[in-house]
C-alpha cells in the first residue's frame, strides 16, 4: 500500500483506533517482560479517552504501538481502518520523557516549528502556531531558549506546545502535566478540552491522576498491572461543559472518581500472583 | 564568589567569566605557557647534555634556523604546496568521510555489508600505497591528494559511524512520529548527534592528513615542506630540519586553535560546551 | 537460525568478494608490472606467509603491535580522563600535545631514535605516540560530555576519586572511548609497518618494505592483505571486546526498537 | 608540465624535448646539476626537469608509467628490479667508486668503536646500513667474505643515512656504511673508516646508473641518445673540474660551512663497460640478491 | 576546612538547615535568568518541610544550591553551622530528572548499592538494605534489570529507592512521585513519612501537588514565581499520626489545602511584572 493510500484512508476517518489482541513481549539481555499481554479496544473519531493504570503495567508500550514507533508482538492497531505499521500522518505524541523528547541543538520556537515545516505549513502560518502554542502553555517569553535552560515543568510545557501546533488529527499524550504544578496543570487541562473540542481530534490520554482522568476524558480505561488487558472501560457521563471547580464538584464525579480509584487499586493485584503490592 | 550574604536588590553582576579561578590564567595565556615551557624543555635537553646537541639542537639556535628559512622564498613556496595538498586531501577526506559516514551509519543493511571490508581497508599503511599512486597518478599533487585522502577518510568515517549510532531513541522517536522525511531526520537529529563525534574526527583528520601531506612529499619528492625536510636531513641540516619540524607541528596547533573556536560555535548547545561555559 | 547465519556470512564477505572479482577481473586484463593478477599475489601469500616468516616477522610485529596498542590505550584513557576533566590543564597541555600530534612519525622516529635507541622500545614507542591521540582525544570529549544530571548524582553520594573514575567517567565515556581504541587499532598497524621500516630486521613491515624495495610486488600485495587480515581479525576480536563493555549502551540505544 | 611543445616526454626526431628526471638529493648527481647549468642538456635540445624522491619506492614506478623518462638508481637494485622482470634498462653509468677503499664518499664503513679497525673485527657485530638487499649489503658481505669472515656474521640493521652518525654515537649500532655529507660529519664527531667500501669491492667500480623504461626506449631511441650524449658530456666535465662540481653541492644540498669542499666526492667517468658491471653482477650473485648474470644481459641489452 | 571537621559539625547538628538570602542568576548565551532572587528561611533538624510554587520558580535551583551543586551568585547555605560549598555527607537527592539521575551501565541493584558501597556499609547490610529499599517502593522483582529496560514511573522509583537505602540525615527530594500512578504514590507519601519518623531525617520535598504538600509536611514553603522569593511558609497543624483516608477528610486538611492552593495561585501573578526574570 502506498503512503497516499494509507493518507486517504486515514483522511477518510481520520481518526478511529482500533487495538486488536494487541500483545507485546520485550526480548532483552536475560530478561523477557511480557508488558501488554492482550489489549482490544476502540476509540471513536473525536473521541477523548484516558487510560490509567499501575506504574509499569504497559501505558507506554501500548502507546507506542499505537503511534506505529513499536511493532507489537501480537495483534495489530488499525488507525482509519489502516493498519498501523510506522507513524500515521497527522498524530502527534507527547512522550513521557519529555526532556530527551526536545532536540537540544534547537531553541524552543525551533523545536516546536520544525514538525510544522516538515507538515509544508507556510512560514507565517508557522510563526503563528509557535506563537500561539507557547503563549497557550504559559512559556511567551523562551522562545529563544534551549531546552535545556528551562526548568522540567517548562521543558514539558514545550513538549505540549510542540503537539498543539501541530494540529493532528489524533493526539497522544503520556502523563503530559506530570512536572507541572497545580494550576498550571487545571489550565493545561481546559487547554486540551477546548483544543480537543475544537479541532475534533482523537485523544488518547495516559494519566497517573484519577482526578484528571475523569474530569477529562469521555472514557476512562483502566489497565490492569502487567501483564496487561483493558480491566474496565467507564465511560464518564458528565456534561461536555466542563470547569475546573463546578465538575469537580459535581456528586457524579465523585463517583466517577471512587469507581475509578477502587478499579485502580484492584489493577495492581489482578493477577493471581501479586508481584507488585507495596509493602511499606 | 563572597562570603557575605547577599540581601535583595538588584543581582550583583557578577563578571560572566568568573568562573575562572582567581590565580588562573586566561586560557589562551595558559596555553601558550604550555608551548613555552616546551620551547623550554627542548632548549634544556641538548644544552644539559641529555641528548646530544648535534642531533637534537637547543631550541634558541632551532628558532634561529627558523627565522632564516622564513626569510627564503622558497619556504613559503613550500608552505603553500603543503597547505595545498593538505588543505584539499582533507576537504576531500571530510566530505566523503562524513558523506559515507551519514549513509552507512543510517542504512543497517550498508552498515553490515560494508564492516569487514571497511576493517580490511583501514589498517593498509598509505606509504605502502606510495608505488601505486605514483604509477597512476604520478609524482605531482594527486598522488600526495590519494595518499592523504586515503588516510584521513577513516578517522571522519569512524567517528561518524559511531556518532550516527549513539542518536537518542527518544529523540529518534519524536521524530518518526512526526514523520520527519528521511532526508530532516539526517539533518535534524542524526546531524546534531553526530556532530560531536565528527568535530573530534575532523581534528583527527587534519593531522593524519597534514601528516600524510609531509610524508609523502617526503617519500615522493612533491614539492612541500616535507621534501625541504628531506632535503635538510640528507644535508645533515639538523637546525633547520628541526625548524620545519616545528613549522608542521605549529600548523597542527593552528588547526586546533581553529577547531576549537568552531566548536564553541556549533556545539554551544553540547553538554562538554555548555556545562563548561559559565554557570 | 540458518538463514541468520547465512546472512550473517554474507555480509561478512560478500562485498569482500565482490571487490576481490573486480581485481581479479580488472588485473588480468593489465599488464602492469606494478597490478599482479590474484592469482600471482594468492600463490605469493602462500609460499611467503605459510613459512618460517610467520615466526620470524609475524610474531614479533603482533608483539610489538599488542604492547603498543595496549600502551597507547592506557596512556591515551589517562591522559584524555586528565585533560577531560580538568579545563586548566586542557588549556595548558592541548597546544603541546597538538603539536606532537601534527609532526609525522618519519620525522619523529630519528628523534625518538636519540632517546629509546633502535629496538623494540623504539618501535612501541612509535607506535604509542601515534596511536594513542584517537584514544586520547575521544576520551576527552567522553569525558567533557558526561551527563550533568549523572554528575551531579555521583558528587551527592560521595562517589569521589577512584569511585568516580570506575563507575562514572569511565563508563560514560566508554562509547567514546572505544570509538577511539577502535581507530587506534588500525592506526596501530599502520605504525608498526612504518616503525619497521626504520632500523629493523625483523616484522610484517620490514618483510612487505624490502618486497616493495626488491620489487617482489606479489609478495608486497600479499603482505598487504595480510595487513588487511590482520586489521580484519583484530576487529572482530574487538567486535567482542566491545559488545561485552558497551551492551548497556547497545541496549540503551536499541531499547526503543523493542524487539532484539 | 615546463616547455611549450605538445612532445612532452618527447617523441623521437630531433625536436625539442622535456624530460623529467627523477634523482635522490645527494652528491652523486653533481653533474647533472651541473650539466644543466653549463647547458649541456640544451645543447642537446632536451628541457630538463629535476624531480628530487627519497628513493627507488617512487623513482621506479615514476620511470616505469612515464612520469619520468629517467631515474637514477644503484646498480644492484636494478639488476634485482631486472630480476623481478621490471621492465627498465640502464642507459648510463651515473657514479663510481673512488680509488680508496678507506675513503669513498658514497659507501664508506665508518665507526666509533676504537676496537674495530680491520674488516675482521666486524664479527658478530651488528652494521647499519640505508636498505637491505641493496648495494651496502653487497658491499659489507663481499668485504667480510674476502677477509675471510662469514658473510652472514654480522647483523645488518636499516638505518636512514641521516641518522647514523647518531645511532653510532649511542652506539646502538656498531658501524655504519654510509655516504657523504656525512662520513665527513661523523669524522668530525670521532668516527674511523673501515676497509668496508664500495671501493673495497672494485676501485672505480660503477655502482650506480641511468636508466629508462623499455618501452619510452623503445619509442624515442633519438631522445635517449641525447640523453646519454649530454650526460656523458655532463660526467665527464664534472669529473674533470671536480670544484666546480663541489661548488655545485651548495646550490642544491645545505651542506654547513666547509663541508662541500671536504667531503669525496666519487668517480664519474661515464664509460659503461660490461665487464666492469658484471663484476658487481657476480657480487650480488654471490650475496644472493640474484640468481644469476641473466639480469645484468636484460638490463644492459638492446 | 577539613573534610572531617565538616562531618563532625554536620554530626553535631546534623539536620539544621539554614538558607540565608540565597539569590542564583543563571548566565548563559545571550539568555541571562534570576532564577531565585532572594530566599531565606531555615528548617530544623529532624523536620520535614514542603516547597510548593510555580513551575520555573526556582526550586530546582535552590535544592542544588542547598546539595551543594551549583554555587549561589550571592547569599550562602549552611548545613549544621557550616557553610555548604559542595555536597555535604549525609544527604541524599532525588532528582527530578530520575531517568537521567540512574546510571545506564549498571543495573537496578547496583545503582542502589554503589552509595552504600562509597559510605562503606559492609557486604551484608547492603544487600539487605538494596532488598529493603526494593521491596518498599514495589520493585521486588526487578534487581536485575537495567534502569531504560523499566517504565517512567519505575524509574522514579528507583531513585527513590536509592535515597532511602543510603539513610541519609539529610533527604532533599524534586517532585519524587510525579510519574508514578496515585496507589503507589499514597504508599510512597506514607513510607517518606515513616521513615521520616524513624530515621529522624531532616526532609526538604519539592512537590506539586498541594495535597501532597499539606498531607506529608510539618511545613509548607510557598514560593512566588521567577525570581523567586518565599511567599509564606505555612506551618501544618495537622496531627502526627496521619493516615490517607482519615487525615485528607480533616476540615482542617481542607482549609490548608485551600489556603496554599490560594497561596500558589497568588505566587505566579507575584511579581508586577511577572515575567521580568525570564526574558531575555
Ligand atoms: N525497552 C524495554 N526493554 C525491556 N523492558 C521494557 C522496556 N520498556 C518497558 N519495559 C517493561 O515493560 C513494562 C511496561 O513498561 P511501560 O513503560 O509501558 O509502563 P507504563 O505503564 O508506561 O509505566 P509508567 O506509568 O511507570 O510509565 C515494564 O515492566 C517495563 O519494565
Ligand atoms: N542551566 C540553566 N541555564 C539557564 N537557565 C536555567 C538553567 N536551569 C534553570 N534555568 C532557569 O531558571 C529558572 C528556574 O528553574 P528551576 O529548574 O529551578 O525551576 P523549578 O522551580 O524547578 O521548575 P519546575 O517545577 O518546572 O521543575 C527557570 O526560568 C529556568 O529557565
Ligand atoms: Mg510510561
Ligand atoms: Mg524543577
Amino acid at each position: 500500500m502506498t503512503s497516499t493510500d494509507v493518507k486517504s484512508a486515514v483522511r477518510a476517518d481520520s481518526g478511529l483506533l482500533d487495538v486488536r489482541g494487541v500483545q507485546k513481549t520485550y526480548y532483552g539481555s536475560g530478561r523477557t517482560v511480557e508488558a501488554v499481554r492482550d489489549l482490544t479496544f476502540s476509540v471513536g473519531t473525536g473521541e477523548l479517552a484516558c487510560i490509567v493504570g499501575p506504574s509499569g503495567a504497559g501505558k507506554t508500550t501500548l502507546l507506542k504501538c499505537i503511534a506505529g514507533l513499536l511493532p507489537p508482538t501480537g495483534g495489530e492497531v488499525r488507525l482509519g481502518g489502516a493498519r498501523v505499521q510506522g507513524p500515521p500522518p497527522g498524530m502527534a505524541v507527547v512522550f513521557q520523557e519529555y526532556g530527551r523528547s526536545l532536540f537540544p541543538w534547537m531553541t524552543v520556537a525551533d523545536n516546536i516549528a520544525l514538525p510544522l515545516k516538515q507538515k509544508r505549513t507556510p512560514k507565517p502560518r508557522r510563526a503563528a502556531l509557535v506563537a500561539e502554542a507557547l503563549e497557550s502553555v504559559g512559556l511567551r517569553d523562551v522562545p529563544h531558549a534551549y531546552p535545556w535552560q528551562l526548568s522540567g515543568g517548562m521543558q514539558q510545557r514545550v513538549a505540549i506546545a510542540r503537539a498543539i501546533a501541530y494540529e493532528p488529527d489524533v493526539l497522544l499524550m503520556d502523563e503530559p502535566f506530570a512536572a507541572v504544578d497545580a494550576q498550571t496543570r487545571a489550565e493545561l487541562e481546559d487547554l486540551t478540552r477546548s483544543l480537543w473540542r475544537n479541532l475534533g481530534m482523537t485523544v488518547l490520554f495516559v494519566t497517573h491522576d484519577i482526578d484528571e482522568a475523569v474530569y477529562l476524558g469521555q472514557r476512562v480505561l483502566v489497565l490492569s498491572g502487567s501483564p496487561t488487558v483493558v480491566m474496565e472501560d467507564v465511560a464518564v457521563d458528565l456534561p461536555a461543559e466542563r470547569e475546573q471547580l463546578s465538575t469537580r464538584a459535581l456528586p457524579r464525579f465523585a463517583e466517577l472518581r471512587a469507581h475509578v480509584y477502587e478499579q485502580v487499586q484492584r489493577a495492581k493485584t489482578f493477577h493471581t500472583a501479586p508481584a507488585a503490592g507495596a509493602s511499606a | 564568589m563572597t562570603l557575605q550574604p547577599r540581601r535583595a536588590g538588584p543581582p550583583p553582576a557578577p563578571h560572566p567569566r568568573s568562573r575562572t579561578r582567581t590565580g588562573a590564567l586566561p586560557e589562551p595565556l595558559l596555553g601558550l605557557l604550555g608551548l613555552v615551557l616546551l620551547a623550554g624543555v627542548l632548549e634544556v635537553l641538548p644544552r644539559t647534555g641529555v641528548v646530544s646537541a648535534d642531533y637534537l639542537p637547543p631550541f634558541s639556535e632551532i628558532a634561529d634556523a627558523l627565522v632564516g628559512v622564513a626569510g627564503e622564498e622558497s619556504f613559503w613556496q613550500a608552505l603553500l604546496d603543503t597547505a595545498e595538498g593538505w588543505g584539499y586531501g582533507l576537504a576531500i577526506a571530510v566530505g566523503v568521510g562524513t558523506g559515507l559516514g551519514l549513509l552507512i551509519g543510517s542504512v543497517e543493511v550498508l552498515r553490515r555489508a560494508t564492516a569487514s571490508t571497511i576493517e580490511f581497508l583501514r589498517p593498509i599503511p598509505s606509504v605502502a600505497l606510495v608505488p601505486l599512486a605514483v604509477l597512476v597518478y604520478g609524482t605531482g599533487l594527486e598522488s600526495t591528494l590519494l595518499l592523504v585522502v586515503y588516510a584521513a577518510v577513516w578517522p571522519v568515517l569512524l567517528q561518524m559511524l559511531a556518532g550516527v549510532r549513539d542518536v537518542d531513541p527518544v529523540a529518534r522517536d519524536t521524530a518518526a512520529s512526526y514523520r520527519f522525511t528521511r532526508w530532516a531526520r539526517l539533518r535534524h537529529v542524526t546531524w546534531p548527534t553526530a556532530l560531536p563525534y565528527l568535530m573530534t574526527g575532523v581534528r583527527l583528520s587534519a593531522s593524519v592528513a597534514l601528516i600524510l601531506a609531509i610524508s609523502s612529499q617526503l617519500i615522493i619528492g612533491s614539492p612541500g615542506i616535507g621534501k625541504e625536510i628531506a632535503l635538510a636531513q640528507s644535508s645533515n641540516a639538523v637546525e633547520e630540519m628541526y625548524a620545519l619540524v616545528i613549522v608542521t607541528g605549529a600548523l597542527g596547533v593552528c588547526v586546533n586553535v581553529a577547531a576549537r573556536a568552531l566548536e564553541r560555535r556549533v556545539l554551544a548547545w553540547h553538554t562538554s560546551v555548555r556545562t563548561e561555559a559559565v554557570t | 537460525m540458518l538463514k541468520a547465519g547465512a546472512r550473517a556470512f554474507l555480509h561478512l564477505f560478500g562485498l569482500p568478494a565482490a571487490l576481490l572479482a573486480l581485481w581479479w577481473f580488472f588485473a588480468a586484463r593489465s599488464d602492469s608490472f606494478y597490478y599482479p593478477t590474484l592469482n600471482e599475489i594468492l600463490s605469493a601469500f602462500g609460499e611467503t606467509w605459510f613459512s618460517s616468516r610467520i615466526v620470524d616477522d609475524v610474531l614479533p610485529s603482533l608483539w610489538r603491535l599488542a604492547v603498543g596498542y595496549l600502551g597507547a590505550v592506557v596512556l591515551g584513557v589517562t591522559l584524555g580522563v586528565l585533560l577531560g576533566s580538568h579545563r586548566q590543564l586542557r588549556a595548558l597541555l592541548e597546544p603541546v600535545l597538538e603539536f606532537f600530534r601534527a609532526i609525522p612519525p618519519p620525522v619523529l622516529i630519528p628523534v625518538l631514535m636519540l632517546f629509546s635507541g633502535i629496538g623494540d622500545s623504539m618501535k612501541i614507542t612509535v607506535i604509542i605516540v601515534g596511536s594513542v591521540w584517537p584514544v586520547m582525544l575521544n576520551t576527552v570529549e567522553g569525558v567533557r560530555a558526561i551527563d550533568d544530571v549523572l554528575a551531579d548524582t555521583a558528587r551527592c553520594y560521595g562517589i569521589t576519586g577512584a569511585a568516580r573514575l570506575r563507575r562514572l567517567v569511565l563508563p560514560a565515556a566508554s562509547p567514546q572511548i572505544v570509538a577511539g581504541m577502535r581507530q587506534a587499532l588500525s592506526i596501530s598497524i599502520i605504525l608498526m609497518v612504518i616503525s619497521e621500516m626504520f632500523a629493523s630486521s625483523s616484522g610484517l613491515g620490514f618483510a612487505i618494505v624490502q618486497f616493495q624495495r626488491s620489487f617482489a610486488i606479489p609478495e608486497m600485495w600479499s603482505g598487504i592483505l595480510l595487513l588487511g587480515l590482520l586489521g580484519f581479525a583484530l576487529s572482530l576480536l574487538f567486535g567482542l571486546l566491545e559488545s561485552r563493555v558497551l551492551h548497556w549502551h547497545r541496549g540503551l540505544r536499541q531499547s526503543q526498537k523493542g524487539e532484539k | 608540465a615546463c616547455g611549450s611543445d605538445s612532445g612532452g616526454g618527447g617523441k623521437s626526431g630531433s625536436g625539442k624535448a622535456d624530460i623529467t628526471l627523477g634523482v635522490i638529493p645527494i652528491i652523486d648527481i653533481a653533474p647533472i646539476k651541473l650539466g644543466v647549468k653549463k647547458g649541456f642538456f640544451a645543447e642537446q635540445n632536451l628541457n630538463v626537469k629535476l624531480q628530487e624522491s627519497q628513493g627507488g619506492a617512487a623513482i621506479v614506478p615514476a620511470v616505469v608509467s612515464g612520469d619520468y623518462q629517467f631515474g637514477y638508481s644503484n646498480i644492484v637494485s636494478l639488476l634485482v628490479a631486472k630480476s623481478k622482470g621490471v621492465p627498465v634498462k640502464m642507459v648510463s653509468v651515473g657514479a663510481r667508486a673512488s680509488d680508496d677503499e678507506l675513503d669513498d664518499g658514497s659507501g664508506q664503513l665508518m665507526t666509533s668503536s676504537s676496537s674495530i679497525n680491520t674488516v675482521a673485527d666486524l664479527a658478530g657485530k651488528k652494521i647499519a646500513v640505508n636498505t637491505l638487499k641493496g648495494i651496502n649489503e653487497v658491499a659489507v658481505r663481499t668485504s667480510l667474505e674476502k677477509s675471510g669472515v662469514p658473510g652472514d656474521d654480522v647483523s645488518l640493521v636499516e638505518v636512514p643515512i641521516p641518522n647514523m652518525p647518531a645511532a653510532l654515537k649511542s652506539g646502538d649500532v656498531d658501524a655504519a656504511m654510509m655516504g657523504e655529507p656525512f662520513v665527513t660529519v661523523a669524522e668530525k664527531q670521532g668516527a674511523h673508516p673501515v676497509p668496508v667500501s664500495y671501493a673495497a669491492m672494485g676501485k672505480q667500480m660503477p655502482f650506480a646508473g641511468w636508466f629508462v623504461a623499455e618501452r619510452y626506449a623503445a619509442d624515442n631511441p633519438e631522445v635517449v641518445k641525447r640523453f646519454t650524449t649530454a650526460l656523458e658530456k655532463s660526467l665527464r666535465y664534472a669529473e674533470e673540474h671536480p670544484d666546480e662540481a663541489r661548488a655545485t653541492l651548495d646550490s642544491y644540498l645545505k651542506l654547513d660551512e666547509g663541508v662541500s669542499a671536504a667531503v669525496t666526492l666519487p668517480g664519474w667517468d661515464p664509460t659503461t663497460s660490461r665487464d666492469e658491471i658484471e663484476n658487481l653482477a657476480k657480487l650480488t650473485v654471490d650475496a644472493g640478491l640474484i640468481d644469476d648474470l641473466k639480469p645484468l644481459d636484460a638490463l644492459l641489452d638492446q
